[in-house]
């Protein structure tokens, strides 16, 4: 596996403070390597948003976070922790580094600035000598990337389809060719043949320039397709993580089966749809044990005890995949230590 | 919310958990905005004001007409704020005139406000002939100058009351508001969650007060600050020139006397001083409240509560957009 | 055209009641065009510019039964749901209500209407109002259509039921919540509940699930199912997910640029798409399914070559005719009308291919 | 110049004298005939032109002091002047000053109603060599001074203005010891011209600034920027006075008008003569003088028959010399007891058992006249009435005194060359009109007496000296007996100057003139000042 | 085309509805411009003056409201807006031309300052919310509540005096006769010193006060958050992003700020003896001068429609939201 370039370890973020406090991300260990994409399932509202914006503090007040690291390896440099980062070092980071695009497309374009100006905005923000001729050929090249006629470089945001608009902010986050890009859902709105389309630009273009993406999304048969690791994430933890094959075959953990099979087939025979049955947890009072716990249907005494840590499965020794599951405890020594 | 929500939780069919937000905490979250300072400050001196208007005459240890033999002498035990020449108590003077400048600044205040937005958001929500007409009318009012105005109405009125002059300048003075407030709705009007309720058959007039007017609050807020401070500034105004035959005591005929006796060049800042700064106290004190309204209503601001915390290693970061603080673990 | 309009009436493949008055929503010959501001010197050279968002769509929702629309992003399907929701006014066209044309602008006829088309927004992040409470959105769907019931403890039961039927759980956690505390997929739910709140007879959902996890997507399409069912609800399904639109619509549309390209029930469309749009669709769409063991994807289906078409200068003739492999001559000039496609009865495409057929 | 003292003293050496006046922003407009006038208002057109003859308002039984006319003779009983002009006057553009000028000033008068302020009722105007003759078809007795102060313009520039009573005169030729320089809003500036027919005058160049309202002019008075200026300034010890007391000096001697307590004489009670007297009787009028009007600035007028001292002494019957009215509370109360009038605690009731109120009314920004109220309101409890202070608009108020819609107003009369004026404006009875109708000249207080009346006439019109005795004895008996309106204070002609830079000013001591800057004295006055030591 | 004429049409139609009003309510003042001249006049002149000064102002013709009226309308579009009573019988453009450069350059220049100043106060404050610059509000806010003539008369009494750099009053050097030369103009600045720092200081704080208001609204919005995480300098996400969506309100209040320079500033002008025309507008409310007063307030009229289009233009080009459009 290639070298990493994104180490998020232990991050926790909470919204508010006290008991009202949600805790919407706990106790999160993610590698992103170089080149890979990694793609984040999970259940609506278990923090996969949280997660990605946590990691670039861009969380809105009263998001804060609460603890952990997230190295950050730059290209032949030392790791260093973006969390301690200053707001001047942070600003130059991002963008140049992460890229994000985020999940509300049109509250996240400037509604009185024309997208021309908000996607040179940043090409001179990053490169402040190239002239304004170039800066603008180059928009109107990332706007055919995604799919953009380029006449549509002088239209204020509301007059963008969603679509449109999501494909703008692609378009950006791609702007400057930075090393890892994080994607929350950027393709909601699109439809197959664009999504597709996109997907393919940016795979040859992580061939080309080998940067990483994070990517974010509900769509399980896209993130089997299209990533090489998926992680699955509920109640504010990732509960598992393989590679994109492995876990649409064999997946561990009970949420990831369920996961497996709530999504309908557009080929062959129509199959039934079991869906997972049970609430979301609460957020502001987990229960102690295992998220999952009160909606598994293998759940024992130990789960409802016991928070399971991520780690490799004992029975599935040697591979690369991790799961947080006392179905599959980890091989080394259970060192089951609440957080 | 029109529901109260603590009898909600009374009438529950099922009991809710201990620890969910319940309808006090709620309203608590509402009213957190006071627990910043500067809001606190303006409620409490606006409250002060509020007070003397109503026992102001009552409490005045003078009768502020009653002449006497101490003329034009400095604050004293006796006089606190000093005398005029013909030895009335200033003290009481101010007192008694507390109670025409909050009469006269809530009402026109309130009158211009709720003029500006049913003018100003209807204009610009229904937009086509009614919302032109509307938007003609305010710009007709716009147009009339309105202190030379209040001046001539002022004067055409043979004599009237406190009351009269605060509708007087309440109704000249709503235009502006309405303008600015007729342009924030053109570019609400659109937005997708007004459309959203206008698709779930909203009437018109909920969708003007409830979903419109509330994203408005900041603007109206300022406004109505702004036209109160505007009215009290008007009716001193007014009294200052020696235009108005209003009620006998505000602070600007207070004003007006030691400026037509030249206080200042005989010295006697006493007369002078206590009720500008009277004036600029209350100003003060609504533009105060004014900073917490922000907090009040946008929800966001709101659940942010506070602006500062405490990270691990106790230094104070701000919380602000962009830039999510970092607390450092402590233990659990 | 609306002698086409007659010949390639959908059929149903499963009549479950009389069709005179199962048709409860139609549209016949929507368009709808935006209008550009000009530039500069495009203002004495160039006449009128617009965007062409709808052209000439025709569309009917019946009875219990649900109509998927898919298509290209920027196709104008968020723009036909809005003209039917009456939110927009439209170009040309007609709108019927239970076979009576209507047009309201506002005031109570338009309230009136609101009452039977409820529609979800696309964008849960701007269409709910974000100095509201969850409660307070939903108390008023239920409240416009008269649905609280009588006092706090019924209103609040039938909150808490909106609430849990879109898997918002427990309700409490969310009743008092501002959308800014809430996540993609929340808000989505929220944005759901409040239309259901309402009991319409037809419902207009513009991506309704597009930020929902999996499991709760099909919580929520069953729940809609389950409605269309038992109350009759006529569904117009926007979506990009076609996998959806098989499990989930009884009849799926296809939209192309602006117009109707291809329709017919669910299964034919999706199994046996007619039109090359359609088929390079289909075969865009992800499947895990393909996916050797190994992980290496089968040769990726050839997504078409060039991009959307310019909706300010459509192309002549079909629309699609630019990227379409089997493009032929005709389809340069002429624009093609609804053909009826062999199979099973109401399948059609808008495409010179199918002429044959006729 | 506002900021210090510096333009004062340079403008000494360069012989510049300040003037201020409290007026606002001016207006280019130079006619000398126009009260509206930047000249009107700020007072140089007295410097630019010059009357006939020069009186001196504060002696009115002196004889005028000749001026352009070197002798005047009235015959015919009063209907008939003849006028010699002075030889040797140029105009400040070189041509001479003739009788031609003289006539056609008159006919001017004449001819335009609305530059005849006076309404004086010019018959024939003829002029032969020397001398104007003027004819009239009435006794002009009483008109004297306002004809014979009237100002010469130049004929020759005058018949090319087409309408004189609208022209702006942009380009003032008078006699004058000065032309104007430039004209700027706020200041206007005149210089001392060659060829003045007298010796010229010390001040090389006078500036008249107008300040914006009293307390800028008091500012720049106190700061040495204005060094003349006519300007109430209350504690003008304090404010003015004692900030050099050595050389900021004020002056204001009284002329022969009156302000007072006017009533509406058709309405009960106030149609009861007793009751005003009794009124009379209570008023302090010293602490009006001293709170009200600042102890200086309208002389206290305490004379029985309402005459000012010492300018209308001389007019003073015999009988009634030397007499002033004092307060008196206890011979109030007998005076109303006798008349029927019952005094209840503090509660008077009229003979017919109401209670006796006054509704006083003034302009809302008339701070002197609110203060002299509220005073009379105190001194009114004293004998049990209830009196309020009401204030209007201005507007308002001058509508009710047109119309005698009010109880009770301080208000002015008409000033004169002799008490005949302020009298006329008390009690003409051929002014009368109704309570309720307007347009009323004089006579606010709607009092008729034929005695009064036929006196006034006799004084205008009689043929000689003894009638005219009786007559403003019998006026004077009138005003004592039925006190148709309460005079307080006299009118005055004063202002406040600084003689650090001039002297030579009038004074108590040098009575020649008064010192009010807009007055017709101005250029006498001028004439007079030396540059200080 | 069809918009724009619309649009004129509308200020056309508004314009006609300010003059009427304009024109009836200094009728609806009781008495009239004589009585006023001889009340004002306080003794001095005599009441036999009446009769000549109805002649001299032409009042003695007895015209009914509406021909005058009409016969205003008539005056007007010749260009002729009457001569002024007070100043008779100067005309009133020569009147309203001598003393609005004054204020105009005066009001408009703190204005223009006021308003830069203070936005960019409001802009940084309520981007920082909670930090000094907010703190500093409460004392701006406390100088803007001042009443104006209150701070002009304490700001007098303090700093100009004999001997003080500040002058007391006037718009110049008393004797100086204006025109562009060096000293006029440097007395002129001098002489607006005192003025303008008077208006500035109780100006700003409301516009500190608007700005900040929208800028805390705005910085809560999500582009906000896509701003910063694109990396651009904060400056820029200040300025070219939430400050430039707060700024909406504040610049249409600004254009109408611009219209009310002619008609806002009769105290200022009062307390320090400014030459201005907002004095003028006093003085003929005071003495019932129509003409001048019509004249004045056709000015104020024009000048707040003029400001009015311009606010009009400025949304459409700072919103494109509220753009027509479909
Ligand atoms: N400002 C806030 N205050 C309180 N809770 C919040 C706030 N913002 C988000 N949450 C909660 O945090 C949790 C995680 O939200 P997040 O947006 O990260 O979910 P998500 O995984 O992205 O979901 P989705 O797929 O639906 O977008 C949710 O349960 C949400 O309700
Ligand atoms: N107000 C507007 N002004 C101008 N053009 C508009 C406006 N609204 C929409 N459009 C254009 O109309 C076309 C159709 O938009 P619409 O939102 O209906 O697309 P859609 O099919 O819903 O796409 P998506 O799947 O991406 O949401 C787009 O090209 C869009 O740019
Ligand atoms: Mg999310
Ligand atoms: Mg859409
Ligand atoms: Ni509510």
């Amino acid at each position: 596996m290639n070298e990493p370039v994104l180490e998020i370890q232990g991050l926790d973020v909470d919204y508010g403070l006290g008991a009202e406090a949600v805790h919407a991300v706990q106790d999160v260990h993610l590698t992103l390597h170089r080149g890979e994409v990694l793609g984040l399932a999970g259940e609506s509202g278990s923090g996969k948003s949280t997660l990605a914006y946590g990691l670039t503090r861009l969380l809105p007040p009263p998001g804060m976070i609460r603890g952990g690291r997230v190295l950050y390896h730059p290209e032949g440099g030392e790791p260093y922790d973006v969390l301690r980062l200053t707001p001047r070092q942070l600003r130059d980071f991002r963008w140049a580094e992460t890229s994000i695009v985020f999940q509300g497309a049109m509250n996240s374009l400037n509604p009185v600035h024309k997208v021309s100006t908000q996607l040179v905005d940043v090409l001179k923000a990053h490169d402040p000598q190239s002239t304004r001729a170039s800066r603008l050929s180059r928009a109107r090249e990332l706007l055919r990337l995604v799919g953009i006629s380029a006449d549509r470089l002088d239209a204020y945001p509301h007059q963008l389809s969603g679509g449109m608009r999501q494909r703008v902010m692609i378009a950006m986050a791609l702007a400057l060719e930075p090393r890892v890009v994080i994607m929350d859902e950027p393709t909601t709105a699109l439809d197959v043949v664009m999504q597709r389309q996109i997907l393919a630009q940016l795979v040859e273009l992580r061939e080309r320039l080998g940067f990483s993406v994070l990517f974010i999304t509900h769509d399980l048969s896209l993130l089997v397709e299209f990533s090489d690791r998926i992680a699955i994430m509920y109640g504010g933890r990732i509960v598992e993580q393989a590679r994109g094959v492995e876990l649409y075959r064999d997946s561990l953990h009970p949420y990831s089966d369920g996961l497996l099979h709530s999504f309908p087939a557009l080929r062959g025979p129509r199959r039934e749809l079991t869906g997972i049955p049970g609430s979301p947890p609460d957020q502001r009072a987990l229960p102690p044990g295992c998220a999952f716990a009160p909606r598994c249907p293998h759940a024992f005494d130990r789960c409802h005890s016991e928070v399971p840590v991520l780690d490799v499965p004992a029975d599935r020794d040697g591979s690369d995949r991790s799961v947080a599951c006392w179905l599959h405890p980890s091989t080394g020594p259970t060192a089951a230590v609440p957080s | 919310m029109a529901v109260p929500a603590a009898d909600l939780k009374a009438a529950a069919p099922e009991p809710l958990p201990p620890d969910s937000i319940t309808g006090p905490a709620a309203r608590r979250r509402r009213f957190r905005f006071l627990s910043g300072g500067k809001a606190l400050t303006g409620l409490i001196v606006l409250a002060f004001f509020v007070v003397l208007a109503v026992i102001g005459p009552w409490i005045a240890p003078y009768d502020p007409s009653a002449r006497s033999d101490d003329l034009i002498e400095a604050p004293s035990g006796r006089h606190w704020f000093g005398t005029t020449h013909l030895g009335q108590d200033v003290f009481s003077q101010v007192l008694a005139g507390t109670r025409s400048v909050m009469l006269v600044g809530v009402t026109a205040g309130v009158v211009a406000t709720i003029l500006a937005v049913l003018v100003g958001v209807t204009s610009g929500y229904l937009g086509g002939t009614p919302g032109e007409g509307l938007s003609a009318l305010s710009n007709v009012f716009l147009v009339i100058p309105a202190l030379p105005l209040i001046i001539i109405i002022g004067t055409a009125l043979p004599s009237g009351g406190d009351t009269l002059v605060a509708v007087v300048i309440g109704l000249t003075s709503w235009a502006w508001g309405a303008r600015v407030l007729r342009a924030q709705t053109l570019s609400l009007r659109r937005r997708d969650y007004v459309e959203a309720a206008r698709a779930s058959g909203e009437p018109t007039w909920r969708i003007i007060f409830f979903e419109i007017l509330p994203n408005l609050t900041a603007v109206i807020a300022s406004s109505f600050v702004g036209t109160v401070v505007f009215a009290v500034m008007s009716e001193i105004t007014l009294a200052f020139v020696g235009v108005s035959a209003f009620s006998d005591w505000n602070w600007g005929t207070i004003l007006f006397w030691a400026q037509s006796q030249q206080a200042l060049a005989q010295g006697a800042w006493w007369w002078f001083v206590p009720a500008g700064l009277a004036i600029a106290v209350l100003g003060t004190a609504l533009s105060l409240l004014n900073f917490g309204i922000d907090e009040f209503v946008s929800p966001r601001l709101r659940s942010a509560g506070t602006t500062r915390v405490k990270n691990a290693e106790g230094k104070t970061v701000r919380l602000r957009a962009g830039f999510t603080p970092v607390l450092g673990r402590e233990k659990r | 055209m609306a002698e086409q309009h007659n010949e390639v009436a959908i059929r149903e493949p499963v009549a479950e009641e009389s069709t005179a008055d199962a048709v409860v929503l139609e549209a016949a010959g929507l368009t709808k065009h935006f209008p550009v501001r000009k530039r500069g010197r495009q203002l004495l050279t160039q006449g009128r510019r617009s965007v062409r968002a709808v052209d000439d769509v025709d569309l009917t929702l019946r009875r219990g039964r649900v109509t998927a629309l898919v298509g290209e992003s920027g196709s104008g399907k968020s723009t036909v749901a809005r003209l039917l929701a009456q939110l927009y006014p439209r170009t040309a066209g007609e709108i019927l209500l239970h076979g009576e044309p209507v047009t309201v602008k506002g005031g109570s006829a338009f309230r009136a209407y609101c009452r039977r088309v409820q529609m979800i927004f696309q964008d849960p992040f701007a269409s709910l109002n974000p100095v509201h409470t969850v409660r307070y959105h939903l108390t008023r769907a239920l409240k416009i259509h008269g649905r609280a019931g009588r006092g706090a403890e019924e209103l609040e039961r039938a909150l808490h039921e909106l609430l849990t039927r879109v898997q918002l759980t427990p309700p409490e956690r969310f009743v008092d919540k501002f959308p800014h505390e809430l996540s993609g997929g929340q808000r989505q739910r929220v944005a759901i509940a409040r239309a259901l709140g309402a009991d319409p007879e037809a419902l207009l959902a513009d991506e309704p699930v597009s930020m929902l996890d999996v499991s709760i997507r099909l919580g929520v399409l069953n729940l809609l199912r389950d409605l269309k069912q038992r109350l009759h609800l006529a569904i117009l399904y926007i979506t990009h997910d076609i996998a959806s639109a098989r499990y989930f619509a009884d009849d799926t549309l296809v939209m192309y640029a602006g117009r109707m390209v291809e329709g017919g029930d669910s299964e034919t469309v999706t199994q046996q798409p007619a039109h090359p749009y359609t088929r390079l669709l289909i075969d865009s769409a992800p499947d895990p399914d393909r996916l050797e063991p190994d992980g290496n994807a089968e040769p990726a289906p050839e997504t078409g070559s060039g991009e959307p078409p310019s909706l300010i200068a459509p192309p002549s003739g079909c629309r699609f005719h630019p990227r379409c492999p089997v493009a032929m001559e005709r389809c340069r000039t002429e624009l093609p009308p609804r053909f009826e496609v062999a199979g099973p009865a109401g399948h059609w495409a808008a495409c010179w291919l199918y002429e044959a057929a006729r | 110049a506002c900021g210090g003292g510096a333009a004062g003293a340079g403008g000494n050496a360069a012989g510049v004298l300040n003037v201020g006046m409290p007026n606002g922003p001016q207006a280019e407009n130079n006619n000398p005939f126009l009260e509206t006038s930047a000249a009107a208002s700020l007072g140089y057109r007295f410097v630019l032109y010059e009357p006939l003859v020069m009186f001196n308002r504060v002696k009115p039984k002196e004889e005028g002091k000749p001026w352009l006319a070197t002798k005047w003779d009235w015959s015919d009983n009063y209907r008939k002047l003849v006028v010699t002009v002075r030889d040797g006057v140029t105009f400040s553009d070189g041509t001479p000053m003739t009788a031609q000028d003289v006539a056609y000033t008159f006919q001017l008068l004449r001819d335009n109603k609305a530059l005849n302020i006076d309404s004086v009722p010019y018959g024939d105007i003829t002029a032969s060599g020397n001398q104007v003759t003027l004819s009239f078809d009435a006794s002009q007795y009483v008109n004297q001074v306002k004809i014979l102060q009237t100002i010469v313009v130049p004929k020759h520039l005058w018949t090319q203005i087409k309408d004189p009573a609208t022209d702006p005169v942009k380009k003032p030729v008078g006699t004058g010891p000065f032309t104007l320089k430039s004209f700027t809003p706020q200041t206007v500036t005149v210089s001392q011209r060659s060829g003045y027919w007298q010796e010229a005058p010390k001040v090389k160049e006078i500036r008249y600034t107008s300040y914006n309202d009293n307390n800028a002019q008091v500012a720049a008075l106190t700061s040495g920027a204005a060094e003349w200026s006519f300007v109430f300034i209350p504690n003008y010890k304090t404010v003015y006075v004692n900030r050099d007391p050595e050389h900021y000096k004020l002056w204001f001697p009284a002329q022969l008008a009156v302000h007072g307590l006017w009533f509406n004489t058709e309405k009960a009670p106030w149609d009861n003569a007793k009751l005003r007297q009794a009124v009379n009787k209570v008023i302090n009028r010293d602490d009006i003088f001293n709170q009200g009007e600042a102890g200086y600035f309208y002389p206290k007028a305490d004379q029985v028959t309402g005459i000012p001292s010492p300018a209308g002494d001389s007019w003073i019957a015999p009988q009634y010399r030397g007499r002033t009215v004092k307060t008196d509370v206890p011979g109030a109360k007998a005076l109303l007891a006798g008349a029927g009038f019952k005094l209840d605690g503090n509660r008077l009731t009229d003979p017919s058992g109401k209670p006796v109120t006054l509704k006083l009314s003034v302009p809302s920004g008339w701070s002197d006249y609110i203060t002299d109220l509220e005073i009379i309101k105190d001194n009114l409890a004293q004998i049990g009435i209830t009196a309020t202070v009401e204030k209007m608009n201005q507007d308002a108020w001058t509508k009710a005194v047109d119309t005698g819609d009010y109880q009770g107003v301080l208000h002015w009369t008409n000033d004169g060359a002799s008490p005949y004026d302020m009298y006329r404006d008390v009690m003409d009875g051929s002014r009368y009109k109704p309570t309720g109708t307007g347009g009323i000249n004089g006579n606010y207080g709607r009092y008729r007496n034929d005695e009064a009346t036929q006196a006034l006439q006799t004084y205008a019109n009689a043929a000689d000296d003894a009638s005219r005795t009786a007559a403003m004895t019998k006026l004077q008996q009138i005003m004592i007996d039925q006190q148709p309106m309460i005079p307080l204070m006299a009118a005055n002609s004063g202002g406040e100057y600084s003689t650090r830079h001039w002297t030579g000013w009038p004074d108590e001591t040098n009575q020649y003139g008064p010192v009010q800057p807009t007055l017709r004295n101005a250029v006498d006055l001028v004439l007079h000042l030396k540059p200080a030591a | 085309m069809r918009y724009l004429l619309q649009r004129l049409g509308f200020y056309v139609f508004t314009a006609w509805a300010a003059v009427t009003i304009n024109f009836f309510i200094p009728r609806l003042i009781p008495g009239d411009p004589v009585q006023s001249l001889i009340t004002k006049a306080h003794g001095t002149l005599s009441a036999d003056a009446i009769k000549s000064l109805y002649v001299l102002f032409g009042l003695d013709k007895n015209e009914s409201l509406l021909s005058q009226y009409f016969h205003y309308w008539g005056q007007l579009l010749r260009g002729d807006l009457g001569l002024s009573f007070t100043f008779f019988p100067s005309p009133v453009s020569e009147v309203i031309g001598d003393s609005l450069p004054w204020t105009i350059i005066l009001v408009g220049l703190t204005t223009i300052i006021g308003f830069l100043i203070g936005t960019s106060l409001g802009v940084v404050a309520g981007w920082r919310r909670g930090s000094w610059v907010d703190g500093l509000l409460p004392v701006t806010t406390f100088l803007s509540s001042v009443p104006y003539f209150w701070l002009g008369l304490i700001a007098i009494t303090l700093l100009a005096g004999p001997g003080s750099f500040f002058p007391a009053s006037g718009g110049y050097e008393p004797g100086l006769v204006p025109g562009w030369d060096g000293t006029f103009i440097g007395s002129a600045v001098q002489h607006s010193l005192l003025p303008a720092i008077t208006i500035l200081i109780s100006s700003m704080g409301s516009w500190i006060l608007g700005m900040r208001n929208m800028m805390v609204t705005v910085a809560a919005e999500d582009y906000i958050t896509v701003a910063h995480a694109k990396g651009l300098k904060e400056r820029r996400v200040m300025l070219s992003y939430a400050a430039r969506n707060a700024l909406l309100p504040s610049v249409s209040g600004f254009a109408l700020a611009l219209g009310f320079i002619v008609g806002g500033t009769l105290l200022v002008e009062i307390v320090f003896s400014y030459p201005g025309v907002g004095y003028e507008l006093f003085q003929a409310v005071g003495s019932q001068d129509y003409p001048l007063m019509q004249g004045i307030f056709l000015i104020i009229t024009l000048s707040v429609l003029v400001a009015n289009l311009l606010a009009d233009v400025a949304y459409l080009l700072l919103d494109p939201r509220t753009r027509k459009e479909g």
